[in-house]
């Protein structure tokens, strides 16, 4: 078996193909061109883009959460750009998602405990009677406290939330997580400690990780290798040192010189990146 | 742009034959039959073959369905059973009437819902606010059946300064040439005969309009208060702009495209409004009409009546999303 | 917040969760709003009255009495203090009549919004979770719906029918499915764009199983506020078709009939019209204010 | 010269939940002079800008000190003063400029808004205005844009129309108040470098609110930190973040992702210096921190 896990070949994306007002209205924005991507097994790959680049897309895609247009995805080999829902489903638990809104991703009427239960009884990950052990230990893992099992989402703080997001995705003991854009709405020091936790949990567990971001420093402390995305194209590729250290793409160096360090330089500002 | 133009009016257009097929099945099925309505007690049972020919009623459904289809295509509504005359000049003889009553309506609902949402705006947490929220609640949950029987109480026994009934006090003999009383007595300045029609469709008008201006009130106040929190109204107020004018040039014109989608909706349910209280305050309108045809089983008058209600909830529509493009520059320019 | 996660104290068992549980839902009733507790009392107040109206009932609300006919109420000349309410043209006992109406009223508001809720609800799902074909159609079917004047609508469906309470129940829920369907699949077109309807397809639920399990309890603050809002709409148009006569036969007593046969008599006896004006106005009333404070008491995140 | 600027030991706090969110915070600005004033979500940063503007929230009420722009107390202004004062010698750039602009009304009716109100100007002479105030904030096709509503134009250029509405009159001290959190990275720093240039033409001050210690170490003068309401340290920005004093600072310089350190970003701040700040700032200000 070969250690690529995610493959990506000429992946298009369109939106609002759905025929709408009768059919009367030609519909449909191409997002992405053609993405070529691979990801290996325990590997950890940035997706970085701005706004409009089409890289949650193509995380969503990637998961099929989302209908592809042409091309193929290849999980673990096999096929599934076609795959109906029910075939997708036993694959489902082998693929997972940490969302951006944390809020916005954990059904506001149900407790914690429910959250993270369902998804393991539904997959029989593990005896249900085991269920409450595992759940306690990965809680823990991922620094909350028990007591919180039985709160409502809105009783919880973001960064709490956010670790719940990562729980779940976990407790499925996926192969593979797509995380989109996870720790944008939060302060440095909380987000060193979800980048923290998500680089140990990808190191201990063994998983592949599509982390989407449009940070680059935030790529670097967490992935292996980067593709940047510009307007739905992959414009640059390649293992992390590389890429920042001599990067090929103007875009890519645009990217990288636009990022502010916490380090005074007289000629940043100055600085011209983008020939626009 | 053209295009969302001709989808709507295919829309629309699917609509109403949906309508008319609706009310012309449910009416064949109705036990009733408007014949037996209509004859004297002697007449034979030929008499009333005949008659049944006459009114196309010995067809089969799906038969009577096409005659009646293709005769309002060329405009032929078909004879009222019960009053013996052209649906169509009934409708042209009434329709004024619940037009003028709707629109007085909707006028009186706009203006004190304009007025009190900004009002309430201009309050907001003050002691007025609740008082205002809370009369608007009041008028909200109260539909206009009950608000209309309770004018009655008020003004027709307790305080009684207003006609009960009636469009016209039928004393009153200005030749009126058009069915628009009220705008017609006005243009031809004759005051006495427009405050009459006015007096006699005040209690309607408020009952009709009230609800509805609650409406007005409670979105627009909403959407003001959305729109008074955003930064562009925060820069506005630095630059020493008024609380009034802030409101009115800032927020007004953002807040006034949702709220007018929803009035619009609202708008035809005031229409159908129109059916009741008309018949309440025995108005001369298209609704007291309804009710007597579907209790006289008049049917191509029920059936063009219903065909107009229709006709104006798409007209209505049409008009509301015409205005709300107009409010939204973003719709505007496409 | 590692502050906020030490200050969440360790529950030690799971009975005491349980316990702690059952406290919180014991609290959480109480602390209704005062929408809700006000709203609730009188509808049911008026819900007792109508049941238990045999009992408690001063006279026949049938039996007529041409001597003691048009009685004012208590207070003003001329009252007769065996009807506290006063009397008809025909000599019936108003406050009688006003309870054995009430059973009527209270009848077709709980049957008729329940069945045009479950309906409209139910269609509304179809429409707003599946989409296409389904949805078409049910969009289409409340286009041509909202294009008729329901109070019309109302009145023919019951012409067609024939009167009697079953109509009347029937015409409501045919005419008032579409404002739960409209709203429902609105809602849940709203609720399946958010992330936790994404996250439930990624872990793999089967499409029905999302729906009812993840969106639906996200809609009940919505489907009780609008169930409780028909019951007050469903009172009126039995009231109105009352008034136009086509409700129940003419020998059961109801508010619109009331209220019609007050507006004949309007200068002889007034109290004939305002004692039933005033029970539908206060009734509508109180199913609006519990079933907006039921939106905001059964939302877990507006309720903080 | 005399600071354009100056905080003295403010306070203020939230009534409903009775609780202090400012504790004595003195800071002061020159003129010309580009401050950041950073810290965490509810470091109270914004607070002070609002304060600044005279827009708190009516919950939050200043229960001590003295705000003192060029050697008069804002908060001790008559109210028809402070009105003349701000939204024209004290202006702000707003954070989204997704939201600062109605979308309802032309640019050009915005932007010269202002211009006619507080300087009595005609609608040619602010139409005038408003083109060159345009073309120095580069703007190409200023007359389009004039016309243009505001969803006609991208969040970049819209945020640029809102820099020249900031500097439309004037003004002595402008609040930025996280006017590049909502941009894309690219566009982040061309916005950085028209703020930074308006201000060095104009000499204007500038009070820059971030929670972002990168775009402070690029554009700022000097630096405030907060933490809980309360400063932790001021000083020149080539000083504090080179060789930080205190070791929040350190903590916080050292959780920020780089791009060039593969390692950096991982390092939150230790619960250590938390709580030994906390504990620290309790005591000096006599309230949970």
């Amino acid at each position: 078996m070969s250690d690529v896990l995610i493959a990506c070949e000429g992946v298009e994306v369109v939106y609002g193909t759905r025929r709408q007002n009768l059919g009367l209205e030609p519909g449909g924005i191409k997002v992405l061109h053609g993405i070529d991507l691979e990801i290996r097994r325990g590997e950890s790959v940035g997706i970085v883009g701005e706004s409009g680049s089409g890289k949650s897309t193509l995380g969503r895609a990637i998961l099929r959460l989302g209908d592809v247009a042409a091309g193929a995805i290849r999980f673990a080999g096999e096929d599934i750009t076609r795959f109906s829902e029910a075939r997708m489903r036993p694959l489902r638990r082998r693929m997972q998602m940490i969302f951006q809104d944390p809020m916005a991703s954990l059904n506001p009427r149900h407790r914690i405990r429910r959250i993270l239960a369902e998804p393991m009884l539904f997959h029989r990950v593990c005896a249900a009677g085991e269920a409450g052990a595992r759940i306690k230990r990965l809680i823990d893992r991922v620094g909350l406290h028990e007591a919180a099992l039985e709160r409502y989402p809105h009783e919880l703080s973001g960064g709490q939330r956010q670790r719940v997001g990562i729980a779940r995705a976990v407790l499925l003991e996926p192969e593979f997580v797509v995380a989109d854009e996870i720790v944008s709405g939060l302060d440095v020091s909380t987000q060193a400690q979800a980048l923290n936790l998500l680089k140990g949990l990808c190191r201990d567990l063994g998983l592949a990780m599509a982390f989407i971001g449009h940070d680059l420093s935030v790529i670097r402390a967490v992935c292996d290798r980067v593709y940047v995305l510009q307007h739905g194209r992959v414009v640059e590729s390649g293992n992390c040192n590389q890429v920042f250290a001599a990067p090929r793409a103007d875009y890519t160096r645009a990217l990288i010189d636009a990022i502010p360090l916490p380090e005074p330089d007289p000629h940043w500002l100055a600085r011209e990146s983008l020939p626009s | 742009m053209i295009v969302s133009v001709i989808n709507r009016l295919v829309v629309a257009a699917i609509t109403l034959v949906g309508v008319g097929a609706i009310v012309f099945v449910l009416l064949r099925v109705v036990p009733g039959d408007p014949i037996a309505m209509m004859i004297s007690p002697g007449a034979s049972p030929a008499d009333i073959a005949a008659l049944r020919a006459r009114y196309g009623l010995d067809a089969d459904l799906a038969t009577q369905f096409w005659m009646w289809l293709k005769a309002l295509l060329s405009g032929d509504f078909g004879m009222s059973i019960s009053l013996r005359r052209g649906v169509l000049s009934l409708l042209a003889e009434r329709l004024p009437a619940t037009l003028e009553l709707a629109f007085a309506a909707l006028a009186l609902a706009v203006a004190l819902g304009l007025f009190l949402a900004v009002l309430g705006t201009l309050a907001r947490r003050t002691v007025c606010e609740p008082l205002i929220d809370a009369l608007n609640g009041l008028a909200l949950a109260v539909p206009d059946f009950v608000w209309a029987l309770a004018l009655v109480l008020a003004f027709g026994v307790f305080v009684p300064v207003l006609p009960l009934s009636g469009r016209i006090n039928p004393s009153i003999d200005e030749g009126f040439v058009t069915h628009f009383y009220l705008i017609e007595s006005l243009l031809r300045l004759k005051l006495t005969a427009f405050a009459d029609v006015a007096s006699h469709m005040a209690m309607p008008v408020i009952a009709l309009g009230l609800p509805l201006a609650a409406v007005i009130v409670r979105l627009l106040k909403e959407a003001l208060k959305e729109a008074m929190v955003q930064d562009y109204v925060l820069l506005a107020r630095l630059k020493g702009m008024s609380e009034l004018r802030l409101i009115l040039q800032e927020a007004l014109r953002n807040a006034i495209g949702p709220t007018l989608a929803l009035t619009g909706v609202q708008f035809t349910f005031l229409i159908g409004g129109t059916v009741i209280v008309e018949r309440i305050f025995s108005y001369p309108g298209i609704g007291n009409m309804a009710v007597d045809a579907v209790i006289n089983r008049d049917l191509p008058l029920i059936q063009g009546l219903v065909l107009m209600f229709g006709l104006i909830f798409i007209l209505v529509n049409l008009a509301v999303d015409a205005l709300a493009a107009f409010f939204n520059p973003r719709l505007r320019h496409g | 917040m590692a502050e906020q996660v030490s200050s969440v104290a360790p529950i030690s068992s799971d009975r005491a969760r349980k316990v702690r549980r059952l406290i919180g839902r014991g609290r959480r009733f109480l602390s209704l709003d005062a929408k809700v507790a006000f709203g609730g009392l009188i509808i049911l107040i008026g819900l007792a009255l109508a049941i238990f109206a045999p009992l408690i009932s001063p006279a026949d609300p049938l039996e007529q009495d041409l001597m003691s006919a048009t009685l004012p109420p208590i207070g003003f000349a001329g009252a007769d203090p065996a009807h506290l309410l006063g009397t008809d043209d025909l000599g019936r006992d108003v406050l009688a009549r006003l309870l054995y109406g009430g059973r009527v009223a209270f009848t077709v508001a709980f049957v008729a919004a329940g069945l045009a809720g479950l309906i409209g609800t139910v269609l509304g799902l179809v429409a707003g979770w599946y989409g296409r074909l389904a949805d078409t159609i049910v969009s289409r079917l409340i286009d041509i719906w909202m294009a008729f004047p329901p109070v019309l609508l109302s009145i023919l469906l019951v012409a067609v029918f024939g009167s009697g309470l079953h109509s009347v129940i029937a015409a409501i829920v045919i005419i008032d499915w579409t404002r739960f369907a409209r709203v429902v699949r609105a809602e849940t077109m709203a609720q399946a764009a958010l992330d936790y309807v994404t996250a439930a397809r990624a872990i793999g639920f089967p499409r029905l199983h999302v729906l009812l399990n993840e969106i639906v309890p996200n809609l009940w603050p919505v489907i009780v506020a609008l169930l409780s809002l028909e019951a007050g709409i469903a009172v009126i148009v039995e009231a109105i078709l009352s008034f136009v006569g086509l409700s129940v036969s003419s020998d059961t007593p109801t508010w619109g009939g009331m209220i019609a046969s007050g507006r004949q008599i309007l200068h002889q006896g007034w109290w004939v019209l305002a004692a039933p004006l005033a029970v539908l106005f206060v009734t509508v009333l109180a199913f609006n204010l519990f079933g907006e404070g039921m939106r905001r008491t059964l939302d877990p995140v507006m309720r903080r | 010269m005399s600071p354009i600027l100056t905080i003295e030991r403010l306070s203020a706090r939230v009534q409903s939940r009775d609780q202090e969110i400012l504790s004595k915070v003195s800071l002061s600005l020159e003129r010309g002079e580009v401050m950041g004033l950073v810290g965490e979500s509810g470091a109270g940063k914004s607070t002070i800008g609002k304060a600044l503007l005279g827009i708190l929230p009516r919950d939050v009420v200043i229960t001590g000190g003295a705000i003192r722009y060029d050697g008069r107390d804002l908060l001790a202004l008559p109210a028809r003063e402070r009105r003349q004062l701000l939204g024209a010698e004290i202006t702000l750039i707003p954070q989204d400029p997704q939201t600062a602009l109605n979308p309802g009304r032309r640019i050009e009716a915005q932007l010269t808004d202002g211009l006619r109100m507080k300087r009595g100007l005609s609608g040619t002479q602010a139409h005038d205005k408003a083109l060159a105030l345009l073309e120095e904030v580069h703007i190409r096709e200023p007359e389009r844009v004039l016309a243009a509503y505001p969803h006609e134009l991208s969040g970049g250029m819209r945020q640029r129309v809102l820099i020249a509405a900031a500097f439309a009159l004037e003004p002595r001290l402008v609040i930025a108040d996280e006017p590049t959190t909502a941009l894309d990275v690219t566009v982040q720093k061309q916005i950085l470098r028209l703020i930074r240039s308006m201000q060095e033409a104009h000499g204007t001050a500038v009070v820059f609110v971030t929670h972002d210690l990168g775009v402070v170490a690029q554009i700022c003068d000097s630096v405030t930190l907060l933490y809980g309401g309360t400063v932790i340290e001021a000083g020149p920005t080539a000083n504090m973040l080179v060789h930080p004093g205190h070791p929040y600072t350190r903590a916080l310089i050292d959780a920020c992702p780089r791009y060039d350190r593969p390692d950096a970003g991982l390092h939150p701040v230790p619960d250590g210096v938390i709580s030994a700040m906390r504990r620290d700032l309790s005591q000096r200000y006599g309230r949970p921190v």
